[in-house]
């Protein structure tokens, strides 16, 4: 890892591009401090006027070196840890170490528990899709859908509180189910919040979808194309926004997604305009897993026999789940101790950004912003 | 005394017409006070408008609904350190803010607030204002340039290149304004006597150029009025850079753009300038096309009754205002907590309340009309920046730019022209 | 105090003028040099329009005429200078010296 | 509108140009140079608005003031300053541009104090020019007497765009 601070990036700086009128090349560093960076994110920009010649992701500045600390807990001990790398959607962060662990145990979670991780899963990837429209906008200069999703993701860390206790890093599953049943009333929440939100999407839309000057700033910029999105490993919402149907929980169901009936929306051009169609519908989509999920949680246990000291045997496994941005994978090896031997996260936010660089070449700076926003990175999980 | 103030107000003229220093100095005082008046209040409600259109509350703690928030706001970019940059062009740095207010505010001397309520009467009154508000691009170029940083030279380089390709598409609706001050227009459009009159720049002339032609601009040669006013209205949103044209100073790409290195007093003055151009223009838009001091229906309500009725508006608004205050705070919680503020919200009522009623005295009433009307439709304006503020998305450069050139400066060339041929052939 | 006359106005413009030509004499930054020349246009026009006061609008219209030709003269003067920064890296005149390269 | 106090802002208007005149060509920062050339330009728009040429004065700030001195700092931009202001400030021939510039002025002051002409000018009184329709005499003018010259002077800006990008860029 090279120190962010004195780190120099391989722009070829003193290289001359060919640039309109001859004029000097700009070089523009954006962030670490930016308001538009989402994070603490740092592109080191070519300009030439407001054209961009290239651009270098700069990372580091939020390592926290989780995959080390891995190594020095207890299998049960990491599992918070986990929630802090995508803040934002930590229940999926979690549902994924468990579903992880509980592979190399070999141990299957009941379907009770599956059913409560589908909903909160779901609910996460809503509030993460809510909070990634409001940034998205709000760098594209609509202020106002922030409050608007803030105010309704307000409702689902309501819920998550209610459930856990905690409203942004839950911590909500255990390896082998969940260790909260659900309290009482938490299918009435649920329902209450998804005959609240249903109608509040539409007013997102409304907002946005049409307006003109939104689909002029996002038509046609960042473009990506599915072969070059698979070529550079890019899952997710901007995968699928470039036309290839690809969803985990259909392709190799996890939990309990096998038993909901949903669909994978996809777009055609995989440009910024088509990731947020995408992203609204598969808003939608959330709400229809949630409402079926919910009317039929079955009874049962919500902890599969797991015992106190996890020590799973030697061997390895990777278990990838959908995460609200793309493919959240974890690698682990177990020398057969307490300490997994080794954990390796595949963050989806850390991949879809290599992407930039390709989705910026030749637009403006402008569209530097709207492209960082529509690859809806999180730099905990970019930077661990 | 009062014979004197008297006898000025009757006798019909601007100072600057008149010639009478006092009185000019008088106008520019009371201008200078209103503005930053209107200023304060602007700030105040754009926070709180802008609030209750994005499900928040805005400014609640400083005074009653945040009424004292702005003088708050105010203190504190007074006390606040003043940075400049040490690579800075340390000169070039100081003069940009003052230039940029200077303009803003002087551009106010042609205002016609009413037909005597002006410094004075340019008889190249509209070119002045439009000439005056283009240096403000100036200083923003000199604020960009002497930071000494990238991101305010860009916003420098884009704000000055929109407002340079904004003030032509600008310039033609105004021309297509001033040329119906000639053309009375018969036939189709048919109000009245045909020929071609005396053309005019002057503010005050053009506002009685509507009021003979018993037409505001904005209807007249239907729909050719109309158009120049959306092109006006569009470029001078632009030509102020607000949102959805805020590019120069836009957060989420360029930090804070041009002002990006100013703080403390400095970045208030770019504040003000702001607040007053955005004022500035309205009252240009007012002027040329909303028929600036004239009340509304002016033509179809007339008669004593619809006169006494119209001249009752200014009182009947601050009372509204003065009810709203009063239900305000009855609605305050009852709590020892809350009683300052309770009685500053009361206080507030009383003051609104009593204006209200100075306003309903029939010599203050007829005065002070003319200023009201004025005010209302630069309010409406003001609502209106808001309301884009809060809808829409910000313009990418490069569509900035297409919409400047490809769509409002040929639109403008045809109005102009098409209102040449209407008002000559018709 | 003595009225202001026309000839007060000359004596301005002919001040302006003299430093334009200082300025184009003397200077070795191109931008300048431009900008003197701007100076001595100005000190043209402030002429025409004092002897319009006498002798009709005329002169104005000639001025307008002028300020018309100062744009288009800053514009391709501008070019010019970009063009020779480009090549020469400097926008000093003394290293104008040759016809083409 | 009367002129009020009339020598007072002649000697204020005119002292500014002046001022403003020496700093253009004196600075060593070009943008200094091209500030110091807006304060001539908006004394020169007062003067002419003493002169009653108001439309003068309107399009020379609109014109002088908001377009081509925007055009100067853009370039000055463009161009990095940093290294014309280490070196040498005047040319190689500059005493000699100064001696013919001095003498210039000389002869304009020998012209000034001797001409007979002139001094009678001083005496005449102005025209009384219709102070209020000066703007439409003016188009009157431009598009009667003028109308050739104006197109003309269409045609030369149509050029001077034209030149300036083919000058200014270098692959079209």
């Amino acid at each position: 890892m090279t120190d962010p601070s004195t780190y120099i990036s391989h722009l070829e700086l003193g290289e001359r591009d060919e640039t309109f009128l001859d004029s000097n090349e700009l070089i523009i560093n954006m962030g670490p401090q930016h308001p538009a960076t989402h994070g603490v994110l740092r592109v080191i920009l070519k300009l030439d006027g407001e054209k961009v010649l290239g651009t270098e992701c700069v990372i580091g500045y939020l390592h926290r070196g989780v995959e080390k600390i891995a190594e020095n807990r207890t299998y049960a001990m990491f599992n918070p840890y986990v929630d802090r790398m995508d803040y934002v959607a930590a229940v999926s962060n979690g549902l994924g170490y468990c579903e992880a662990v509980e592979k190399v145990l070999n141990v299957e979670a009941p379907p009770r528990a599956n059913y409560i991780r589908v909903i909160l899963a779901e609910l996460n990837r809503l509030a993460s899709h809510m909070l990634w429209l409001g940034t998205h906008a709000l760098d594209i200069g609509a202020i106002t859908p922030l409050f608007y999703t803030f105010r309704d993701r307000e409702e689902i860390l309501k819920i998550f509180e209610k459930y856990c206790g905690a409203r942004l890093t839950t911590h909500a599953f255990r390896i082998g189910g969940c260790l909260y049943e659900t309290y009482d009333g938490f299918e009435k929440d649920v329902t209450k919040f998804l005959d609240f939100v249903t109608p509040k999407i539409d007013e997102y839309e409304e907002l946005l979808t049409t307006n003109r000057i939104w689909v002029e700033r996002t038509r046609n910029v960042g473009k990506i194309s599915g072969k070059e999105c698979i070529a550079l490993g890019v899952t997710g919402p901007v995968l699928r926004a470039s036309g290839v149907r690809w969803d985990l929980r259909k392709a190799q169901p996890y939990a309990a997604y096998s038993e909901f009936d949903f669909e994978i929306p996809i777009g055609q051009n995989g440009d910024t305009y088509d990731r947020y169609l995408v992203r609204m519908a598969e808003m939608r989509q959330s709400l229809h897993i949630i409402r079926q999920a919910v009317g039929k949680i079955p009874e049962g246990p919500i902890m599969a026999k797991v015992p106190k000291v996890i020590k799973p045997p030697v061997g390895e496994i990777y278990h990838s789940i959908e995460a609200p941005k793309g493919e959240l994978g974890y690698f682990i090896v177990s020398d057969g101790s307490t300490q997994p031997y080794r954990v390796r996260v595949r963050p989806p936010s850390f991949v879809n950004l290599q992407a930039l660089d390709m989705m910026v070449r030749g637009q403006l700076v402008a569209d530097v912003i709207a492209v960082i926003g529509t690859l809806d990175i999180v730099l905990g999980e970019v930077d661990r | 005394m009062l014979d004197y103030v008297t006898s000025y107000l009757k006798s019909n003229t601007t100072p600057g017409q008149a010639g009478n220093l006092l009185w000019a100095f008088i106008y520019i005082i009371l201008i200078f006070l209103g503005l930053s008046v209107a200023v304060i209040a602007m700030n105040w409600l754009e926070r709180k408008i802008l609030a209750h259109m994005q499900v928040r509350l805005g400014p609640m703690r400083v005074g009653p609904h945040g009424l004292l928030q702005p003088i708050a706001d105010a203190i504190k970019l007074l006390i606040k350190e003043d940075i400049m940059p040490a690579e800075a062009d340390k000169s070039v740095f100081w003069i940009a803010p003052v230039l940029v207010v200077i303009t803003a505010f002087t551009t106010f001397i042609v205002v016609p607030f009413g037909p005597t309520h002006a410094v004075t009467d340019m008889n190249i009154g509209v070119l002045f204002m439009l000439g005056v508000s283009s240096l403000s691009v100036l200083g923003i170029v000199m604020a960009g340039w002497a930071s000494n940083s990238h991101y305010p030279l860009i916003g420098a380089l884009r704000s000055s290149a929109q407002m340079v390709s904004y003030e032509i598409a600008m310039g033609l609706a105004v021309v297509a304004a001033v040329l119906m001050t000639s053309l009375h227009g018969v036939g189709l459009y048919g109000v009245a006597h045909g020929a071609v009159g005396d053309g005019t720049l002057s503010m005050i002339d053009i506002v009685k150029a509507q009021q003979d032609q018993h037409a505001w601009f904005i209807f007249k040669f239907f729909p050719l009025g109309l158009i120049a006013f959306f092109i006006f209205a569009v470029a001078m949103v632009a030509e102020t850079n607000r949102a959805p044209f805020d590019l120069p100073e836009a957060e989420s790409e360029l930090t804070a753009g041009f002002h990006t290195e100013y703080s403390g007093f400095r970045w208030s003055l770019f504040f003000l300038a702001e607040y007053s151009a955005m004022i500035a223009v309205s009252s240009i838009a007012v002027t040329l096309w909303l028929g600036g001091w004239l009340r509304p229906f002016a033509t179809w309500l007339t008669g004593e009754t619809w006169d006494l009725v119209f001249s009752l508006f200014p009182a009947a608004t601050f009372l509204l205002l003065a009810l709203i205050a009063i239900v305000g705070t009855l609605r305050m919680p009852k709590h020892p907590y809350f009683r300052v503020q309770t009685i500053g919200l009361a206080g507030f009522a009383a003051v609104l309340a009593l204006i209200g009623i100075v306003l309903l005295m029939p010599p203050v009433r007829d005065r002070i009309q003319d200023i009201y009307w004025f005010s209302l439709k630069v309010a409406g304006f003001m609502y209106l920046y808001i309301w884009y503020r809060g809808t829409f998305p910000r313009y990418r450069f490069d569509q900035l730019m297409r919409v400047g050139w490809k769509v409002l400066l040929p639109v403008g060339l045809g109005v102009l022209i098409l209102t040449a041929i209407v008002g000559v052939l018709l | 105090m003595v009225p202001i006359t026309i000839l007060h106005y000359l004596i301005v413009a002919a001040g302006l003028f003299v430093l334009g030509v200082v300025g184009v004499l003397t200077r070795r930054n191109v931008v300048i040099i431009l900008m003197s020349i701007e100076l001595i246009l100005n000190a043209v026009n402030l002429n025409l329009v004092a002897f319009s006061r006498l002798w009709g609008l005329h002169g104005q219209v000639f001025a307008i005429f002028v300020i018309t030709d100062a744009a288009a003269e800053a514009a391709v003067g501008l070019g010019i200078l970009i063009a020779f920064f480009r090549n020469k890296e400097t926008v000093n005149v003394d290293e104008v010296d040759l016809l083409k390269w | 509108m009367t002129p009020v106090a009339t020598p007072f802002f002649f000697y204020l208007l005119s002292s500014l140009a002046l001022l403003g005149g020496i700093l253009v060509i004196t600075r060593k920062n070009a943008v200094h140079s091209a500030l110091a050339l807006i304060l001539t330009l908006l004394a020169l728009a007062g003067l002419y608005l003493m002169l009653y040429a108001p439309f003068v004065a309107g399009v020379q700030i609109i014109l002088y003031a908001g377009g081509i001195m925007v055009l100067f700092l853009f370039v000055i931009m463009l161009v990095s300053i940093e290294k014309s202001q280490r070196e040498e400030q005047f040319n190689k021939q500059w005493i000699a541009g100064l001696v013919a510039a001095v003498a210039l002025g000389a002869l304009f002051v020998r012209v000034f104090v001797k001409s007979k002409a002139l001094h009678d000018l001083a005496g005449m009184h102005p025209a009384q020019l219709p102070e209020q329709s000066n703007t439409q005499e003016i188009a009157v003018y431009l598009y009667g007497n003028y109308m050739l010259a104006f197109e003309i002077a269409s045609l030369l800006l149509l050029v001077a765009i034209i030149g300036a990008v083919v000058m200014a860029k270098k692959r079209i």
